[in-house]
C-alpha cells in the first residue's frame, strides 16, 4: 500500500515533538477526520532553523508531516511556501489515491504555521484554504 | 515467534483448515462435474451438494430443504433484504433494521430506500444492545420485514434475538438475521429461535471465501435475487461452488462439534488480554458488552491515537489486526458502529479490533499487549491531542 | 480406455487444470488475508487480486479497472442486464435481447418485464444466427440496452459481434454480451469490438467454480447489484473469493496463451465426430451453423429417440455428454435454443450435445461413434415414433 | 438419481416390441411432453397372455413401462386395471419426484390399451384420463 519512503518517515518519523518558543505554530485538519497536523516553526532572518511537528493521523499523514518538515527546514519563508502537495508525494515515491488529502493537509500546515509566524510579526496574510471538515471526498467506507 | 506473524483478525476472515481444504480437493481437478449433469460425474457433484446442504441444516436445526447456497454473506444479505421486501411489497413498505448492521445490511436498506421503502433504524444503548421495547414499538402495521444482526463484527456484541424474533413472530413479521460472524462461534438453531431469514459466510469460520448461504424457512415469502438456471431448486441460479460448500459444510461440522471448547480457548485469550491491557494502558476503553460478546472479540479505544498507524506499527511487528473493520484504507469516516454506540469522533478513530482464532495462544497475547503499550506510548508523544491533554493537565 | 470416463461436456463446465490448482492453492490454507486489511496478509491478497485483474484485462483488450469480480457468470449477467436496465430506467424502458440467450439472461429480462421494462426478443435463422438488419430495426429511441450472446451454450453458434455491437454504438445503445461460452474459446478483444459490458464463467475455460467477471467498459452507466462494502472499487460487495479469482485468472492466460492449437485439435475433434456419425447413423441432423460455431461443440438431433435415454445409455459407456444443456434431469420442456431454431417438439427432444476438451483423443471421437450407432439403433428399435415412420415406409 | 431398479429396467427392458395380432393397443403421452408409450396386449379368456411396448421417452419412462408389462403379464383384465403409478414407483424402488408423471403415464398406457380391447370387444368404456399434453407441471428448464 505505501512506498517504502513513507513506512521510513511513518516508523522513523524525523522532527517530531514541540518548539517551547516557536516563532509560528499552525494546526490543521481536526479529529472528525480523523487527521491532525500542528507544526511549529523556529525562524530567524527569514529562514526556517527550526522545525517540529505532531501528528495525529494514518501512516500517510505522520509520514507527509515528517516529509514536509524535512523538506523546508533551512529554507527561507518565501520557498518553503512554495512546498506543494504534489512535491510532498513526490518526495514520498507517491501515495495511495484515498491518502492523498495528507499531503494537501501537510502542505496547508506549513502555510498555517508561517501565517501564524507572520501575524505575530505584523504581516499581511491572504486567504488560505484550508480543509473546512470531513467533506466525505478523501475516502470511503470500512468492509470486511 | 518475534518475525512471524501473529494473525488476530478472524473476524475480518480466518485461513482454510487443512482439514477442510482436503475436504475440497477432489473437487477441483477430479470430481468436477456440474451438479445439474446427469452423468455419474455429475451426479457425485450433486451428492456432495446435498450431503453439504444436510450437514449444514443440522447444524442450524432446519431441514434441508430451507438451505440455500450463494455466492457470499453478501448475497445472501442481499438477498434476504431485497427478496422479502419486494415480496411483500404489495402488503407494505415499511422496513427494521439497527444502526449498527454490516454494509451489507445497510447498504441494501439504502437502495431501498432509494425505490420508495421506509426504513426505521433502530438504535442501540452504549454497549451495542438493541432495547426489544424498541423493536416492538417501531412495528407498524406496514412492516414486512426486520433485519437484526446477531453478533456485531466490529464491537462482538450479541443481540437478544430470541427475544427480537420473538416479537416478530407475534406481530407477523419476517425475522432475518444477519449471523455471519455469530456462526461457528454460537450454537444456533434457527427453527428454536423462530427465524425466518439467516445469512452466514464460509470465510469466517475456518471455511473458503466466497461462498455462503441463506436459510429461508419455509413458507416464507420472498423472491429471487440471482435469475437464471434451475439451480438451488430454482431459486438461487449459478452453477453450484461445488468445492466452496463442500468446504462450508466441513468448516462447520468442525465448529459445531468443537464449539464449547472454541470459546473456552477464546474467552481465556480475550480475558488475558483485556485485562492486561487496562492493567498497563491508561485512557483505554473497551467498546461492546463485556460478557454478551463473540469470545474472540475485543474491540478498544485508545484515546489520541489513530487506528490506522496503531495498525501499521502492529504490522511491523508481525501483529495483523483491525481497527473496527478491515477496511480502513482510504476511510475517513469513523465506524458507524463506534459512533452508534457513542463514541466522538476522536475516540472512534483510536479503536483496535483483536479478534482471536484457534490457534492463537497466551504468549501471543501477551506478546501483542507488550508491543501495544510501545506503540501507543510512541503514538501519543507524537500526537498533538495528548499534547493538549497533558498541557490542560489530564483531565 | 472402455471402463474410462470420456467427458465431453466441457460446455457444460471443467475440470480445473492442475497447473491452474497450483496457483489457487497457497490462498486456501496459508495467503488467506482479506484483501480489505492494511497488514501484510491482507495486501498480499489485494495484490494477487490486482495481478488478476491485469492479467484478464490484458487478455480482453481492455484497463484493468473496467473488470470487476462476481461470484459466477449467472451474477455477472445479472448485474449487466439489471443494472443497466436500471441505471437508465430515465432514459428510456425498452431493452432487446435474443431468444437463444441462457436462462442467466432471459430470466433477468423476464424479471423486468415483470418490472415495467419492455423486452424485444430478437429471433434467429435456423442456424441461430441474428440477422444485424433485424437488430437495428428493433432499436428504438428508448431502447437503452442490447444483450446478445457471443456464442451459443446448446448449439455453439457464434454471433456477428462486431456488426451487432457496432449498430449499438451506433445509436448510442449500451451493449452487453454473455461471453461465458466464448471466453477461452475466442480471442475476444473487448475494446475493439466496441463491447460495453462482458459477461464471463472460470469454469467453462478449466478454472474454478463460482467465480466470474463483469467487463464495464468506462463511462457505461450501470447500477451496483451487490450492495455492501466497498469491495471492487465500491461497485460490487462481498469479501473476494481470492483463490478463485487467481484461478480464473490463471486459467484464462492459459487459455489466450494455447488458444490457436486448442482451436486446432477441438476442429480436428468435431469433424471427426461430425463426418463419422453423418456418415453411420441415418436421420441425424446437425444443429447450428457448421463454421460459425465453437470448435469444440457438435449438437445434433437423433429423429425418433428422447435425449435423456440417451444420455443415459452413452453414460452407462463411460461417456459423459449432454442433451442440449446440462439439466434435463426432470425437464420437459425442449430447449428454447432448439426451438427457436425451428426444430419440432419432436426433434428437439432428441439432441445431444458433445463438447470436446483439451484431453479428448481421436480414439475417444471413435469410441463415442461406435457405442452411438449402437445405443441409437437400440433406442430406436424401442421407439413407438420410430415404429410409425417405419411401417409408414419411411418418409 | 435413478434407483437400480430403475437403470435395470432401463438399460435391460422387459417386453421391448410389438404383438401383430393384439388384442388391445394403447397409446399415450406426446411427443411434445417427451414421453410417449404405446401398449399391446394378447388377451385370452380374460388373461393378459403376453405385452409388449414401446416408448419413446427419459430413463425412467422407458424403465416404468417395462416394469409396468411385467406387472400385468399373466393378470386378468380386471386385476390389470388395478395396476396404480404408486405400485410401479414402489416395484421400481422410487423415482424422482420430477419423473413420477412416468409412472403414471405406464398406468394409463395399461388402461388405454384395455379399453381399446374392450372397445374392440364390444365393451363399454368408462371416461378415462389420459395426459391432454404438455401442463409443464412435472418438470422445469434445463440449465448448467
Ligand atoms: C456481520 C457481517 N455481515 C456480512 C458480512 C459480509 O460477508 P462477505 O464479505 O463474506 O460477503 C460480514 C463480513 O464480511 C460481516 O462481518
Ligand atoms: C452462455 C452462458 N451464460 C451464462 C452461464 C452461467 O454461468 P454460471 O453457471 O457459471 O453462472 C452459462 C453456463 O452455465 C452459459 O453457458
Amino acid at each position: 500500500m505505501y512506498s517504502e519512503k513513507v513506512m521510513d518517515h511513518f516508523m522513523n518519523p524525523r522532527n517530531v515533538g514541540e518548539i517551547e518558543d516557536a516563532d509560528g505554530v499552525g494546526q490543521v485538519g481536526n479529529a472528525k477526520c480523523g487527521d491532525i497536523m500542528k507544526m511549529y516553526l523556529k525562524i530567524e532572518n527569514n529562514v526556517i532553523v527550526d522545525v517540529k511537528f505532531r501528528t495525529f493521523g494514518c501512516g500517510a499523514a505522520i509520514a507527509t508531516s515528517s516529509i514536509a518538515t524535512e523538506m523546508i527546514k533551512g529554507k527561507t519563508v518565501e520557498e518553503a511556501l512554495k512546498l506543494t502537495n504534489k512535491s510532498v508525494v513526490e518526495a514520498l515515491d507517491g501515495l495511495p489515491p484515498a491518502k492523498l488529502h495528507c499531503s494537501i493537509l501537510a502542505e496547508e500546515a506549513v502555510v498555517a504555521a508561517i501565517e501564524d509566524y507572520k501575524r505575530r510579526h505584523g504581516h499581511e496574510i491572504e486567504d488560505a484554504q484550508q480543509c473546512p471538515g470531513c467533506c466525505g471526498k478523501c475516502g470511503s467506507s470500512r468492509d470486511e | 515467534m518475534n518475525k512471524n506473524i501473529i494473525y488476530v483478525d478472524h473476524a475480518a476472515t480466518t485461513y482454510v483448515k487443512p482439514e477442510v481444504f482436503e475436504e475440497m480437493r477432489p473437487y477441483f481437478t477430479d470430481l468436477f462435474g456440474n451438479p445439474s449433469s446427469i452423468y455419474s460425474l455429475g451426479r457425485e457433484s450433486k451428492k456432495a451438494i446435498e450431503n453439504a446442504r444436510s450437514q449444514i441444516a443440522y447444524c442450524l436445526g432446519v431441514h434441508p430443504t430451507e438451505i440455500y447456497f450463494t455466492g457470499s454473506g453478501t448475497e445472501a444479505d442481499n438477498w434476504a433484504i431485497k427478496g422479502a421486501a419486494y415480496a411483500n411489497r404489495k402488503k407494505g413498505k415499511h422496513l427494521i433494521t439497527s444502526s449498527i448492521e454490516h454494509h451489507a445490511v445497510l447498504h441494501c436498506f439504502q437502495f431501498l430506500e432509494k425505490e420508495g421503502f421506509e426504513v426505521t433504524y433502530l438504535p442501540v444503548n452504549e454497549e451495542g444492545l438493541i432495547n426489544p421495547d424498541d423493536l416492538a414499538k417501531a412495528i407498524r402495521p406496514d412492516t414486512t420485514l426486520i433485519s437484526i444482526m446477531f453478533a456485531n463484527n466490529e464491537i462482538g456484541t450479541i443481540q437478544p434475538i430470541k427475544e427480537l424474533a420473538a416479537i416478530a413472530k407475534e406481530k407477523g413479521v419476517i425475522f432475518h438475521t444477519d449471523a455471519v460472524q455469530a456462526m461457528g462461534n454460537i450454537d444456533i438453531k434457527a427453527k428454536d429461535l423462530n427465524i425466518d431469514l439467516l445469512s452466514m459466510s464460509a470465510h469466517k469460520f475456518y471455511g473458503p471465501k466466497g461462498v455462503g448461504a441463506l436459510y429461508i424457512r419455509k413458507g416464507v415469502r420472498i423472491d429471487n435475487f440471482v435469475h437464471g438456471g434451475a439451480q438451488e431448486r430454482n431459486k438461487r441460479a449459478g452453477t453450484e461452488n461445488v468445492a466452496g460448500v463442500v468446504g462450508m459444510a466441513a468448516a462447520l461440522k468442525l465448529a459445531y462439534e468443537n464449539l464449547e471448547e472454541y470459546n473456552r480457548h477464546l474467552r481465556k485469550l480475550s480475558d488475558r488480554f483485556i485485562n492486561s491491557v487496562m492493567e498497563r494502558i491508561p485512557y483505554v476503553r473497551l467498546n461492546g458488552n463485556r460478557e454478551k460478546r463473540l469470545p474472540g472479540n475485543v474491540n478498544l479505544s485508545f484515546r489520541f491515537v489513530e487506528g490506522e498507524s496503531l495498525l501499521l506499527m502492529l504490522d511491523m511487528k508481525g501483529i495483523q489486526a483491525s481497527s473496527g473493520s478491515a477496511c480502513t484504507s482510504g476511510s475517513l469516516d469513523p465506524s458507524h458502529v463506534l459512533l452508534a454506540i457513542g463514541l466522538s469522533h476522536e475516540i472512534a478513530h483510536g479503536s483496535l479490533r483483536i479478534s482471536f482464532g484457534e490457534r492463537n495462544t497466551e504468549e501471543e497475547v501477551d506478546y501483542i499487549v507488550d508491543n501495544l503499550v510501545e506503540i501507543v506510548g510512541k503514538l501519543r508523544q507524537m500526537s498533538p491531542l495528548y499534547e493538549d491533554f497533558i498541557k490542560k493537565g489530564g483531565q
